[in-house]
């Protein structure tokens, strides 16, 4: 494929408004993506990742990206989670409450240590994303946070 | 038998052990970091559990971590499989203290083999020949020139806490050791917590040769043949094979028994490997790695024997399955290590691997972890895949390996492939020419 | 030995062949259509030539072009593979006319196997047993109404010419034999181009076993184990294993000896599969498939030993290296064919391989040609890769073999996987409650 | 596939309002997003052949695009190709040459038959592409033609 035909194919798509293209012939391969359009996934225009879809092992409790809106607080190590010091204990917090930053919202227990959790951020809780005594894994959103 | 597994683990081994419990019909719990979010372990166990940030030390070496992720799964014993916490004596009783088995031998064993000076004195009791040299700590310079007068030069000065080729020093001569002395003890107790240092013999062109050993609570102990894995870069091994090659009946079968003797005499549980220096008629033991090896396929591939399963079935209290007379060696096996790094320079290549395949046909096995698309992380290390081959005998072995490297496509990141390929068509790794330090002797030579 | 083979096939046994090839130091041709230019075959052989388009009428199946694509590479032997060529006796006197060697047997013995009638008398000459029948064509519809009545009903009508399942009716009583008779014959000329029919009795509920066979130019004649490929769509076998299981060690050993029997009594040289049905205790000869077999694994992974390479040693004059007593079988190994199809339908499911991640591990065995990017043809057979496990025992070997299938990544391409991990899974195949219409009827009950 | 297939391939899709498409034909693979459509995570619009860059086996004759321009003779079969009828017989064409259609312009033997290869083109010879008495593949370039 020399560069008159590459020219004459690059002429014909932008011509029918084509935004990008890959054509491949006898071993050539040619992938273009014209200027001003904005196409989603710029990484890897081609060679797509597609990271196999394998049978997805199904985690302890899977961390969902509920898109509440607002900050989340995530759980900074593995372990099972309490809303409260004690079971006869008032939460820690509840939905509506004001959270300063260093305020300790909930308990991890991990190795039967109970790990009092720091806030990071400022807010007011919307949302507990997790139920009393379940299981958390790292990383895993516990609250979500909206500004005061 | 255990009900569900977690493996605190990663890459090639953790797939491995998955596959094991698998056919052992165990559910297993992987673990983690988030930059292995979408790793193959992951997606192959039952259940995964995200441990930690990327880093090791806070994720797959964070002993809180992982005992957490057992107790929330409520696993019933943990695969620590090779690095890692693998030979981590707290952490084995951590895992017991929760109530959960370990799968490996116990702490007390894990301590005893951990230290270099333990483990000679163990070897000493069970009768197994040692190196000339100290066979303990020595602790001033006046008795280590006297041992040394002793053992006979040239001689190894090492860190008893060492490993891997770190904290050692060769002294060729008296003179050289009293300069020697006082800095190797120093910079032992800056490494390694410990200042403790021993004398041993140095062998010019030693063989590294080493036994898979197994024992059950019972009393059983068995070895499951040889291993010659003296292809080794600064003291790490690329190419390991099974049995090892051109040792006579008589020497093997000295070796092997020795090596079931130290199981018998500690009373080790679970799947082990005995290694010594061989050099000509003689050998020497070397250390016990209480845990399954990289290298362990070779043996699989010769005996028959699943070796993971083993392990597994031995820490669950079983008994033996296996008499001494029903391991039978078939052929000949030999694996090389594809790391993810410059064949020549041997910097690390991480990245995400373009393009991707593997070799497949008879006698051809690969233990990997990776795919097309799949990232190789640099926080770790750098084996992407093991490539085992077994023939009817070694030349044969060694074609058919050779023909698998030339199928193996790996593109976007760099691998040691094109070594191992030289390494491979060598004369004196053909004719058997080799020694501990042949591959530095030889890439120095290039 | 060969010092050129030209392999005369695509796909998975393409590259098998190579794989021997390289092992055995022989240099490779491969051959290709238009739609093959990037396959793995033509990328792994040391040369390669287009012989033509992608219809296979005008590539792989035609003659001029196969033995030309020889003779400019001075090839000086040409592997057949599996189906295309690779039991047409004049494609082997073809390539003998050119002075190279057709690596399977002679062209007579293509031609005595290729015919079931002669096949038949070659067995009954052997001592085989055959089912109750005609043991030859009849010719008027009288003669198959006497030969029907004493061999009893029910039996099947087939054409001499025909195969795979084509050609065949059942016939339950006298009174529909006299009226598919004729149109059976009338049938069978136009389909096969000989209306030759013959009688034989059906069997309900038979197991397909099959024997690998060998022989040398020297009247060495040997069995290396038996397999079971009971497990069939409509003829086409779906899972194969070695050792056939649940046989008693008396009627296993009559039909190993009687497949040897037959090779030593006809001088069949290279390796071929002798086929029996087996009901109860009583075994009956089949057909003799004079080729390597796409399950030829099951037997390599039991055995140790490589077929391919047996093959092509023995195709170039060499004797025997084995002797009967030196084939031992350890453990138990079952295929899967991966087709590209829906698993349902069996409609055919050609395409781009988006995704691809291959089972590995210990006794785990892939034999594909295919990886991510690679397209399956629309024009050839839709397999697209063998699947062999391996395991101490067949329950082992299956939970291995279901294992391996949920690693098993194809994306892009539909294929037959979901149908064999139901199987697999299924109570009948698991206790050997199976029979060759096995799948159909379970199909049919779905 | 040429320029004009193409072209018609694209209106056909975007009267049908086609966001985007993939085209394979025998080898020949196109694909096409076109401007002006949010599409929704390309997530496979391309997914090229990328040809394992593998040890690529030495063609008996690798058949090399030399881009002379004109039209090219293909050879219909594999064999040996012989520019004349025997070893002292004149060539059947040389440069220069005006060659007419259904001509003979050189033979191909396979299984020792010599087999006519005949022009299905018309046109005047530019470039013998093949060495007299050499191997050629199905489908190889043999002669390159130019107008008359």
């Amino acid at each position: 494929m020399d560069s008159k035909k590459i020219d004459e194919l690059l002429k014909l798509m932008q011509r029918r408004g084509v935004a990008e293209f890959t054509f491949e012939h006898e071993g050539t391969v040619l992938a273009v993506k014209f200027a001003g359009h904005a196409v989603a996934a710029p990484q890897q225009v081609v060679t797509v990742a597609a990271p196999i879809a394998a049978p997805v092992a199904a985690a302890a409790s899977a961390a969902p990206a509920r898109p509440v809106g607002g900050i989340a607080i995530k759980a900074p190590i593995v372990g099972t989670f309490y809303r409260a010091a004690a079971p006869d204990a008032p939460n820690y917090v509840n939905v509506g409450d004001k959270v300063r930053k260093g305020q300790v919202v909930c308990i991890v227990e991990a190795m039967k240590l109970m790990n009092q959790i720091e806030s990071d951020v400022e807010g007011v809780v919307l949302e507990v994303l997790v139920d009393n005594g379940n299981p958390v894994q790292f990383g895993q959103e516990l609250f979500r946070l909206g500004p005061v | 038998m255990f009900r569900k597994v977690l493996i605190a683990n990663r890459g090639e081994i953790a797939l491995r052990v998955i596959r094991a419990c698998r056919e052992l019909g165990i559910r297993t719990v992987a673990v983690y970091s988030e930059a292995d979010r979408h790793s193959t372990h992951v997606q192959f166990a039952d259940e995964s559990v995200c441990i930690g940030p990327p880093q090791a030390t806070k994720s797959y070496l964070s002993l809180p971590a992982v005992i957490s992720a057992a107790d929330i799964t409520r696993a019933d014993a943990v695969h620590p499989g090779y690095g890692f916490l693998a030979e981590n004596a707290t952490f084995a009783e951590a895992v017991n203290a929760h109530g959960m088995t370990f799968i490996g031998p116990s702490p007390a064993h894990l301590r005893q083999f951990g230290d270099k000076l333990s483990a000679k004195a163990a070897a000493r009791a069970a009768g197994l020949p040692l190196l000339p040299g100290s066979h303990g700590s020595v602790e001033t310079l006046d008795e280590a020139v006297e041992v040394a007068r002793a053992a006979g030069y040239p001689l190894m000065l090492k860190a008893a806490a060492g490993g891997g080729g770190k904290g050692m020093r060769v002294v060729e001569d008296e003179e050289q050791l009293k300069k020697v002395f006082v800095i190797t003890s120093t910079e032992a107790r800056a490494a390694f917590g410990s200042g403790l240092v021993f004398l041993e013999r140095l062998l010019r062109a030693p063989r590294h040769v080493e036994v898979q050993v197994a024992g059950d609570r019972f009393g059983n102990a068995l070895h499951v043949g040889d291993r010659d894995c003296s292809m080794q870069r600064r003291h790490q091994k690329i190419i390991e094979e099974a049995p090892a090659p051109n040792l006579s009946p008589d020497l093997r079968h000295k070796i092997l028994t020795a090596a079931a003797r130290l199981v018998s005499s500690t009373g080790y549980v679970t799947v082990g490997t005995c290694e010594f220096l061989v050099e000509g008629d003689e050998f020497y033991f070397l250390e016990v790695n209480p845990r399954i090896q990289v290298e362990h396929p070779v043996t699989e591939m010769v005996t028959g024997i699943d070796l993971v399963q083993l392990q597994i079935r031995l820490a669950a209290g079983e008994r033996m399955p296996i008499r001494q007379d029903q391991v039978e060696t078939r052929g000949h096996a030999i694996e090389v290590r594809v790391n993810a790094e410059d064949p020549w320079k041997f910097t690390p290549s991480p990245g995400r691997i373009t393009g991707y395949h593997a070799p497949g046909g008879p006698g051809v096995r690969v233990d990997s972890a990776v795919h097309e698309g799949a990232m190789v992380q640099p926080y770790y290390d750098s084996l992407v895949a093991k490539l085992i081959v077994h023939a009817a005998d070694r030349d044969s072995a060694i074609r058919k390996l050779l023909g698998a490297l030339d199928e193996y496509v790996v593109e976007g990141i760099r691998t040691s492939i094109p070594l191992q390929k030289l390494l491979l068509a060598d004369p004196a790794f053909r004719e058997v020419r080799f020694h501990t330090r042949y591959i530095d002797e030889w890439l120095k030579m290039r």
